[in-house]
């Protein structure tokens, strides 16, 4: 089983759910994150200052997956993740040893599968 | 005939107790309406300050309205109002010593108001004094040292300038004119926050290498809800310091207020957004304050468009002396100095400018003196008193504690869950 | 004797002075509650906006307040209360003309107001139509193209159809009523309403492929303290309608919003369930506050059972109209249109079917022709103004800012830290 | 001559209307701030409750006094005031039946206030007894069965025991006194509060086998503002109480009402410090509306100092009768019985101790009769009314449901976005 | 040394902390999360209109534990974790190349052990 | 490519992204965190009772960097995080499979030096 993580507009976020849904991935997990980066941070003004906030908020999804499903979810959420601005984030992937549905206790892909 | 006689007499007796009834209900109200200012300004400085702080914020101006009236009843009320006139300073003794009879009664005040009601509304304006310094010196200060400093600037310093105007102590003798308190509240209250916020520093990270670092308020909400509560209040505020429910004075103050603190609201929200480029909600808040002690000063004695004008400029003073402050490096998280201090001075200022009073009132001469001794007297005896304190138990939380943020630190709580 | 004469004559101006001194102080408390109102509109549409919006929307109404107060100065006061009966349109000038001595203050208005205390409380009413409207064109107009819409609005079309009843223009003379304005006052800010969110068109992603996407507003304790202060703020929108303090009209009035506004939130409680089987505090808000507008064309002249009928249909009213608006597409995040314009309806015909009036007065007739007529001419007004505006400058801002939100759009902030 | 006993008795008639309109006046304006508490004790109340019952308790708050008005206009104020003296219980019929002509108007109550004024002002009370009520089981009652409690406690229950002394029933005629309300409305609500926490039992994770659990209230800020607004509404709650706008009376109110509320302040701080070693906002408020429970029985008849006493006795009572509670394994989330019901008794023996009153007045077996009589009826009428509804539907919420909280399950909502 | 990650319901939070306690686990890190799975999400009514909101609300939990400690970790979580609805979550295991302690530098297992 | 992980006090946080600037690591992701750990969590006092709410407040980093950066973040981290005092947290690194930036359609290295 692999984690799929990837950083995202919030703007973009429901693009990405329904892109991955139309491949069949339907679960996920996902948390605001801020963030530094090409992009630089808002500008705010407070009192007649001007300031640069320094990060940006973006969504931050986690997608446990089988094998082969995951070059299917990256080009998901990078075509429904893109504008070509700065900012647009960044998707990685990292190997699990063991994955276990806590109701079923079924592990490995019938984890998710159930 | 002789019926006739006790008749209008009883008549007339009616009548006069029927304007002494509708004169002091109207003081009541105002006073009523002032103390709603308390939570005006809770909520104001609670709005502007950070999260981690407000429990401390919320907890300073409850307590400030306790001690306020507590000690106007025991100490103020006497020192400000001695009956004695043109002194410096004089007593009047302990608490409540009301006439007896109709003397603290219809004939207290020409049938105006109560021996009672003259206490409780004055009493409400007192606290008030503090809550300023309290916002000016948010988010750093300690607890109790600053509530000590609440106890004597309440009891001493304000009621003792308070009776140099409204005691007719010496300086209404030589002509000085503050109609609700410019100068007696706002910038008593403005010279406290100055002396504070200077003792004490700007807050940690404020005024960086890389300039100025600002640190906005938690809840906009909050400080709306308090200037619109602020300004409800001031109707009371002022429209109450004619001491009497007379229709045409008091309906003129209504006027003059309101339009000077719209004046105000329109000075800031023009110059915020030509000079700092920005449609500023804390600016244009914080220029409707400024319109209203602008205009507090002289809401019975100007002209309408004056009104209007005095409130403009008060409002435009705002963004900038916010600004000037904040280059100066003093931290003053509220803008406090800005709203009560500058426009408190202005607004006195105007009196001499704008105002329509008898001869030898409110003149270039008597406003500055008033203007200079009053900021003498307080800025002094606040920053000894703050000095003082300091000396003897400190008066800023350590740096730690300040970045944990005062309601984990004094409070081991937290606003929000 | 001639003493005796004299006494009495003495008394009876003493009487007189008393009366007058009474009435006025009402009038004035009165206007310190209506202002209190713009409070309950600021958290009121603050609590129904999303989070991003906040600061944009509480500037809004900052602004409306200031610009409507000053702009009422200016020339509202005098197209509505020009002195001339009858007209359509006719003009007493600009800014305030107290007529001097007496004639401005006891004699007046029958010793019951100053001239002051009049302008005050009717420009505390003025700005409330541009707060109406403010409620529903938000989250996605242009902040300066829309106050310039508030200040004309404001500055002309409220007070040209106020002028036609309040003013004793034409409408006057045909005998239709509006006791403190359900048409004059919140049919007018809902024909806005109406007329900026058809221009506008919805919020994006309100109406999608899959049906509605309710939009819930970020704050349930704003949205409820504002329906509090709203009602509170209505026993001096209604009660300061009486135009004196009589005791007995102004404590009926008081009887008959209170309840109306009662049965106003029952009535949006039931249906909200039996309908829509669920119980929704902004359903059961909106009630409230439709009832209050229901009444108020009639409050001081229909039996206490009717006023809790026509709180209680008003309050009925309130979920099929919200949900009306939604099926029609016409997006309103606060509900404005509901409240104000139908409720304003539903109350002004509620003095033909209910009202106890003079003979040809509150006619079926005269009704039904004070709504046309004020409502083609504000819509039109309205509708105009918002499509010059939006061929000229432009309304609405563009999605990518919609999405972020206007505050840090508009404003560079969060209301929220 | 007789020209002149013409004007004399026009005078007279004038001067007596004058009267008439500012004692009004007054009683009027106390019922608009008697009003407002009821937004009071809406944001104290959610502001003491977690943030997943927030819309649960703003829904009940607005509901308690749509239902109280009206259902006071149908029975209440009939039960309360049937007209009969020295009863345990009679009935002046439904809904309103002013007197007609002057009877009902300025010579209803010698010319203080007219019959509608009598009618909203005591109308306004009634629900409070209701809030009071929600405070203390909130968080884990079921909405309907809560709300039908509310319509028979309301509706039957307060104005029987109310009858008792106000409508000049037995318990008056034994020389009871209460001035505002000690017991008639705050131990009253208290008793009902204690009812409902003892059958509701505790939330689920409150007392644990480790001991106590704090279930700290979600917005500090909300709750303090319902504090500020409380005392804001006791002005009109305690100085409307005099049933007159008499000058001498209403400022005296004022006055010990305000040292009151102050000196409960200032000893729960100091309690809170000494016994729980914090800087406790929660019970500095609670001080505060400990204070204004406390006096609300006397605050016409003690001296000053006595008042500051009983305040501050009050404010000590709250942080000791809270921590008592709750080793007693009483749960209520925002103190109500401690504020209410405590210092209700609290004020009411203090009649006994400090008033000032006619002989055989406030005598110390008259006040622990009233509060035994009216203890002992409405306890069992809440425990038997909300017994009854248990048994029948249930009260509780279950346990899932607490968990999530009451505003998903009940209202499928979330109070803040 | 392993990264523990399981998604847990709120309300079954404090008894996954007990039961890990148990079992000798008494450091943790956790956060709030929304995710998508099998149960659907939290239905809203607002204004007349029912919605729901698709996601449910859920507590992260991230454990770093030595090898030997995994087993009894999962099996901790598993048990206390479990409604046997829909909604449970998941658990998911990865390898760490280093682990840090800030504090005392030690790496490796003496990273948590100290 | 590597994802470094670390746990940190809320008030070194900006000391430890500035000493990541100096070592050329300028892009990373955070977000606040809860824990238990050796610190106690803070105690509370409400309505006279106090308690301790468990666990502590803290921030979390994810920094995505390629092999050569490890170190360096890792001893940046390390120093500017450090007080010495329990609570100051943990750093943990893991592999990555993948890494694609979804603006440039880049991987590996190439998706975070663009
Ligand atoms: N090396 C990284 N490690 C962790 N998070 C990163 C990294 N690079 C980017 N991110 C996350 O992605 C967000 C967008 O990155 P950014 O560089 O602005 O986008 P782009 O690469 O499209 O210009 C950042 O705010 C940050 O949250
Ligand atoms: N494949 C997945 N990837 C990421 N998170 C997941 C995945 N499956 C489930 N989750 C998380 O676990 C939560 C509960 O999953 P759900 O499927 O509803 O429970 P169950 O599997 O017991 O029915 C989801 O809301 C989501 O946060
Ligand atoms: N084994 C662990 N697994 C997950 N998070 C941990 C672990 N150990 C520590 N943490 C996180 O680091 C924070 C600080 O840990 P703590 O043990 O208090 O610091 P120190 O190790 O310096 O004493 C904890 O609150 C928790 O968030």
């Amino acid at each position: 089983m692999k984690k799929i993580e990837a950083i995202v507009r919030a703007s973009k976020f429901e693009e990405v759910v329904e892109a991955l849904a139309k491949d069949d991935i339907h679960f996920l997990t996902f948390y605001e994150v801020k963030g530094y980066g090409h992009q630089k941070g808002e500008s705010r003004s407070y009192r007649g200052t001007v300031y640069d906030v320094g990060y940006i908020a973006r969504i931050k999804l986690e997608i446990i997956v089988s094998e082969d499903f995951v070059q299917a979810a990256i080009h998901a959420i990078e075509t429904a993740a893109k504008t070509g601005e700065k900012g647009d984030g960044l998707i990685y992937v990292s190997a699990l040893e063991q994955t276990i549905n806590i109701r079923t206790g079924n592990s490995g892909s019938d984890a998710i599968n159930s | 005939m002789d019926e006739t006689l006790k008749l209008a007499q009883e008549a007339l007796a009616a009548a006069e107790r029927a304007n002494f009834v509708a004169n002091n209900t109207w003081m009541l109200v105002a006073t009523v309406l002032v103390f709603i200012m308390h939570l005006g300004f809770a909520t104001l400085e609670s709005g502007f300050v950070q999260r981690k702080n407000v429990v401390n914020i919320l907890f300073k101006n409850v307590m400030i309205v306790t001690i306020g009236i507590l000690s106007y009843y025991l100490i103020g009320f006497g020192l400000m109002y001695p009956g004695v006139e043109g002194e410096y300073l004089s007593f009047g003794g302990f608490g409540l010593n009301p006439p007896a009879g109709d003397a603290g009664s219809i004939n207290y005040a020409d049938g105006n108001y109560t021996y009672y009601t003259d206490f409780i509304f004055q009493g409400m304006f007192a606290a008030t004094c503090c809550t300023i310094v309290s916002g000016a010196v948010a988010e750093r200060i300690k607890l109790i040292p600053f509530l000590f400093f609440c106890l004597f600037f309440v009891s001493f310093s304000y009621p003792i300038t308070g009776y140099w105007k409204w005691g007719l102590g010496w300086l209404d003798a030589k002509g000085f004119y503050d109609f609700a308190g410019s100068t007696l509240v706002h910038s008593v209250g403005g010279w406290g926050a100055l002396a504070g916020a200077i003792l004490l520093g700007p807050r940690t990270g404020k005024y960086t290498s890389k300039g100025i670092k600002p640190i906005p308020g938690h809840s906009m909400p909050l400080a709306a809800v308090g200037v619109f509560l602020l300004w409800f209040g001031w109707f009371g505020f002022n429209g109450g310091s004619v001491l009497s429910a007379d229709p045409d004075a008091v309906s003129f103050v209504f006027v003059s207020t309101s339009l000077a603190a719209a004046a105000g609201g329109i000075g800031a929200f023009i110059i915020s957004k030509i000079v700092y480029k920005a449609f500023d909600l804390g600016m244009v808040l914080n220029g409707v304050l400024g319109g209203l002690v602008g205009i507090t000063a002289s809401a019975d004695g100007v002209s309408i468009p004056s009104a209007i004008l005095i409130g403009f400029i008060a409002g435009i003073l705002i963004p900038l002396s916010v600004n000037f402050f904040d280059r100066i490096k003093i931290d003053d998280p509220v803008g406090a100095t800005s709203v009560h201090l500058v426009c408190g001075i202005w607004g006195t200022i105007a009196v001499a400018l704008f105002g329509n009073y008898d001869e030898g009132v409110g003149t270039w001469s008597a406003q500055l003196l008033g203007i200079a001794a009053i900021g003498a007297f307080t800025f002094t005896f606040a920053f000894l008193l703050f000095y003082l304190i300091k000396v003897i138990v400190g008066i800023r939380v350590d740096k730690e504690e300040e970045i944990q943020g005062l309601d984990s630190g004094e409070h081991q709580a937290v606003a929000y869950q």
